[in-house]
């Protein structure tokens, strides 16, 4: 069952009036344009039966048994052992291969256990509000003291909630990290 | 044609043209009054051909600006770029839209993002900037915008 | 056995046992008001669900399945969201004619709903020019929808109602002609004689093709006078945005959108009354045994199967086929169609006289 | 109260079609003049998605510019990549392995196929069919899925750096490859059942949007819209960089010069672009991804002009650099912003309904025309 198949082109000249060639090849071009649309709608029709095809995913409800690739490239987030340690030496190098300035550094000095001044990080502040997952940090951090997270729920009531500081408190630099 | 061939091509059209190889494709410097003739016989003669305008722009060297055009040739595919320097206080070439429908769109951005005017362009008015934009073209060098931070 | 005229029966002989006539008479039209608004709400519902649920499956998706069992409730949050949302009437509308079209939408269909009959004997008004009185009616459609573009001072709005006015206008005619084929036939303009006519088989089986070209320009006309893709012109989503209903909010757009589907179901009801016989049970000439078991479905799932499954059909082309044009919409009406069905009803004319007919 | 708003003298109405529109797809403002239905101007409004990323890269460096250009035309962001990595590779005269360039150049052809596909869908939704835009995100899913898992971002990768590819490809990416063509050859004959050949479709398609060849030239169109007109116009063919010049494609030409003619040669590269992967997806040379390059690239003073082909056309990257760390100029040629020129020529005289399909054949990206 098909609708509206008798249509034909207007810019097409109408077949001329009379004739039986005129009237065969206006009837075949009503029979094939029926033809398409029947196609068509077989087409749908078999969708419309066929259920498994359905390729919807449910989001939230499938959050457990979503599986993200572990390159994902959702934010930015700094490695912690078991003894909180990092492996940051605060270089900056991820903060000048930033395009927009989304990571800022903030570094002190520690006094190492032989009296000597060292440099550490006090801060690594980063801005997600302003990162656009450009992976150009990771690759620059010559430590691999940072990577990239699969988490993609960012979204926060207060904006200042994106300014995070990535290294976690009282945490220090593991031992032997140059 | 190789570029030997353009160069003693377009110095038959144009004996006041400088060239330029260093780049990747031959560069031609004209003044902007010479620009507008040269491009008429750069379409039209039969050997060059160049009938397709691919890129349109200025660059603001801060003394002077300097339209660039690219032009490629879809029989020949011969390539050749045209560079004139125009005066920053008063810039000002005649436009090519009339031999390249392309060069109206691009006209008008560089009109619009640099100040250029173009002599005879049909239709010069603001593309891309809000209607009744004053102020600075903001792709000059000298360009402040203090709410749309542009410089880290 | 219980039936939809059994009920109605007991209550108009309940209600005359009561009430003096004059009373009974107000009291059957108050229930009959009621029944069809409820009718008309409870249709909204089914058949914006349907829609989205046909059109989910054809397009790969799940469709709603989140309110309720199988998402079963979500027109009816729809609805609650349209309620409660607020009607704008923009400032330079006309705002007489702005908030008249909607209602005058939902009457012309409420309208319509008089003549159809849903199951045997059960009908509203039971008159004997029911098929002129029904293609009459469905033209005024086009006054809501002209009267909504105009007010809305809008001119996507204004072409969206002139297309639909040029549309309905041209498809007014190959419908009507497609009407008349069986009109001729059963010799009737009464709904109920011509679905009596049908008891030995309906006309699509028995008119042979020239019926069933009857129908099938039928359902072309109808599904442009409903203004449903792929005619959706008035409306075209991806040129005029929403069309004439583009400055509606609120409840005023549902009750257009109420409109476009009580339409549907309308006009399906009376394709199914004329090609396939309404309530009337399928029955095959003289095969008593097998025309008897037939019986046994009650007449009412008879005629809402048959209606349910033209609606699936108009759904089914609004989900495969992209739009027309408007002068290719024009040309298939006034080249092709009319000329078809004139065509058609001279030929069955014939065979009217001729009795070639089963 | 019609007569009060834009209307003109001789009774033509002006219509603002966007910046928001359905058919737009995109933030694209058109004025257009029109006689009952019957178009007879048509006026592009450009600029409300303009964040002068010409002007944000004169402030980055070679290796940060690049990501900024995914956001220019965001269906083909790979191949933006691309032309900009390639671009700086060549003033910096860097060799890319072998095995980068052929990662960069399947990269670009799935990019070129999601795009069709993207496209494929909203041209069938342009015109009122709906349900073959969700097939057609069926099959670009897949290829999004690919993406995702070796670039780790669906749309904005920015895989391509100066001298390579980021990361080397995902150890599943060969037989998720093979796994798409063999969906994508299993679901390209339902494509044709649904639209191609649909007698609706084609009487909306054929004869309407008439560009001349010497028009497309002329307006400076390129890719599918250029070669719809039968203008050879491809990159790839015409300056082959990279290694597609080893590899056997065709160069889709149609003769057609209309809407209907632009419609086939999308169609029909999208199976070019499978052929392409076919060649490479089992010949992808053993190596390193990326060249060896300094940490802080900078380019020597000159000019530098690449041309890709990206799924809509010529796109060129234009680096002047006075040899420092940033550029001096940039100049984005977006394919777009020419074909968007040439729409005003096409549509006059049309009616309404087919502005869409005009609109939808020439495959406007607005933050590709705006940049």
């Amino acid at each position: 069952m098909s609708n509206n198949s008798n249509y034909k082109d207007s810019s097409k000249a109408s077949p001329s009036g009379g004739g039986l060639e005129g009237a065969s090849s206006y009837l075949k071009d009503i029979f094939n344009g029926l033809k398409s649309l029947v196609i068509g709608l077989r087409r749908t029709f078999y969708y419309f039966t066929h259920h498994k095809e359905i390729i919807t995913q449910q989001y939230p409800d499938n959050r457990e048994t979503m599986n993200l690739p572990e390159r994902f490239k959702g934010e930015v987030v700094m490695l912690h052992d078991e003894n909180n340690e990092h492996a940051c030496t605060g270089c900056t190098a991820c903060e000048l291969a930033c395009p927009n300035a989304t990571i800022k550094i903030i570094t002190k000095f520690d006094i190492t256990p032989e009296g000597k001044k060292k440099k550490a990080i006090d801060k690594f502040v980063y801005h997600l509000e302003l990162c656009t997952m450009c992976n150009l940090c990771i690759v620059a951090c010559p430590t691999d003291a940072i990577k990239m997270a699969q988490t993609f729920e960012h979204s926060v009531f207060n904006r200042a909630d994106l300014t995070k500081v990535l290294n976690k408190p009282g945490s220090k630099i593991r031992e032997g990290v140059e | 044609m190789t570029n030997e061939e353009l160069k003693t091509k377009i110095a038959e059209l144009l004996p006041q043209a400088s060239f330029d190889e260093s780049g990747q494709w031959l560069t031609i410097n004209v003044a902007p009054a010479e620009w507008k003739p040269l491009a008429v016989k750069l379409k039209q003669d039969t050997s060059l051909y160049f009938d397709f305008l691919f890129c349109v722009t200025c660059i603001d060297w801060k003394t002077h600006l300097t339209m660039v055009y690219h032009l490629d040739s879809t029989k020949f595919r011969h390539n050749i770029v045209i560079k004139s320097i125009i005066d920053v206080a008063n810039p000002a070439i005649e436009t090519v839209s009339d031999i390249w429908q392309t060069a109206n769109f691009h006209e008008r951005e560089v009109y619009e993002m640099f100040g250029v005017n173009f002599i005879n362009h049909p239709d010069l008015r603001l593309l891309i900037l809000p209607d009744g934009w004053e102020g600075k073209n903001p792709m000059l060098k000298d360009f402040e915008d203090p709410v749309n931070m542009i410089k880290l | 056995m219980l039936s939809f005229s059994t009920i109605s029966k007991s209550i108009d002989s309940w209600l005359r046992a009561t009430f003096s006539d004059t009373w009974t008479m107000v009291i059957e039209m108050l229930i009959a008001g009621i029944c069809v608004i409820s009718l008309f709400a409870i249709l909204g519902l089914i058949l914006v669900l349907m829609e989205r649920k046909v059109s989910a499956w054809m397009q790969i998706r799940l469709g709603p399945n989140r309110v309720g069992p199988k998402g079963m409730f979500q027109s009816l949050a729809d609805t609650i969201k349209l309620l409660v949302k607020e009607g704008l009437t923009p400032d330079g509308a006309d705002k007489f004619l702005f908030n008249l079209a909607p209602i005058l939408a939902i009457i012309v269909a409420m309208l319509l709903m008089a003549p159809i009959a849903f199951a045997k004997d059960f009908q509203l008004w039971n008159m004997n020019i029911g098929v002129l009185y029904v293609s009459a009616v469905s033209s005024m459609m086009v006054i809501s929808i002209l009267m909504a573009g105009w007010a809305s001072n809008n001119k996507y709005s204004l072409m969206g109602a002139m297309r639909s006015g040029a549309q309905i206008v041209s498809y007014e005619l190959s419908a009507g002609l497609s009407i008349l084929v069986v009109v001729v036939l059963s010799g009737s303009l009464n709904l109920n004689e011509i679905i009596q006519s049908q008891a030995d088989g309906w006309w699509i089986f028995k008119g042979h093709i020239p019926v069933i070209i009857a129908f099938i320009i039928f359902i072309i006309a109808v599904t442009a006078e409903t203004n449903r893709a792929p005619f959706d012109l008035a409306e075209a989503e991806s040129e005029l945005t929403a069309g004439f209903h583009t400055e509606y909010s609120g409840m005023k757009f549902a009750l257009f959108f109420l409109a476009e589907y009580v339409n549907v179901f309308i006009v399906c009801a009376i394709g199914a009354t004329l090609f396939f016989g309404g309530w009337m049970p399928f029955h095959i000439g003289n095969w008593q045994g097998f025309n008897h078991v037939m019986d046994f479905i009650p007449s009412s799932i008879w005629f809402f199967g048959k209606t349910f499954f033209l609606i699936f059909l108009i759904m089914w082309f609004r989900w495969t086929f992209p739009r027309l044009r408007i002068d290719q919409l024009l040309n298939l009406e006034w080249k092709y169609l009319l000329p078809i069905s004139m065509f058609n009803l001279l030929l069955v004319t014939a065979i009217a006289i001729l009795g070639w007919y089963f | 109260m019609v007569e009060e708003i834009g209307t003109t003298t001789d009774g033509d109405i002006i219509i603002n079609v966007g910046p928001q529109h359905p058919a737009t797809h995109g933030v694209l403002h058109l004025v257009i003049t029109i006689n009952g239905e019957t178009i007879k101007k048509v006026e592009p409004h450009l600029g409300f998605i303009h964040r002068s990323i010409e002007k944000m890269c004169e402030s980055l460096s070679y290796r940060q510019f690049i990501y900024v250009t995914s956001r220019m035309d965001y269906l083909s962001s790979h191949i933006n990549n691309h032309a900009c990595a390639l671009c700086v590779e060549k003033g910096l005269q860097i060799e890319v392995p072998s095995r980068a360039q052929v990662i960069r150049v399947l990269m670009d052809e799935l990019t070129r196929i999601a795009s069709h596909e993207l496209w494929w869908g909203a041209m069938a939704m342009d015109l009122g069919a709906f349900t073959p835009f969700f097939h057609a995100f069926r099959e670009r899913e897949s290829i999004n899925d690919i993406m995702e898992e070796t670039c780790g971002a669906r749309l904005t990768m920015n895989y391509m750096v100066p001298g390579g590819v980021m990361q080397d490809i995902h150890p599943n990416f060969q037989t998720r490859v093979k796994n798409f063509i063999t969906l994508y050859k299993s679901k390209v004959g339902e494509y044709n059942e649904l639209v191609t050949g649909n007698i609706i479709f084609q009487n909306r398609m054929k004869g309407i949007g008439y560009l001349s060849s010497e028009d497309a030239i002329s307006f400076g169109c390129t890719g599918p819209t250029a070669r719809g007109s039968g203008v050879s116009c491809d990159t790839r063919k015409l300056y082959p960089y990279e290694i597609y010049n080893q590899l056997q494609f065709d160069e889709i030409l149609e003769t057609g010069c209309d809407s209907f003619a632009r419609y086939m040669v999308r169609v029909r590269e999208m199976n070019q672009s499978i052929r392409i992967i076919e060649q490479l997806i089992d010949n992808i040379p053993e190596g390193d991804f990326q060249a060896k390059t300094k940490a802080v690239l900078k380019l020597p003073k000159g000019e530098f002009y690449q041309r890709v082909e990206t799924a809509r056309g010529e796109f060129g990257v234009y680096i002047v650099s006075e040899g420092g760390t940033t550029p001096y100029r940039i100049k984005f040629r977006s394919p777009g912003f020419s074909n968007l020129s040439a729409l005003d020529h096409i549509a006059r005289g049309s009616k309404l309904g087919d502005l869409v399909a005009m609109m939808g054949t020439l495959d406007l990206v607005i933050p590709d025309i705006d940049r």
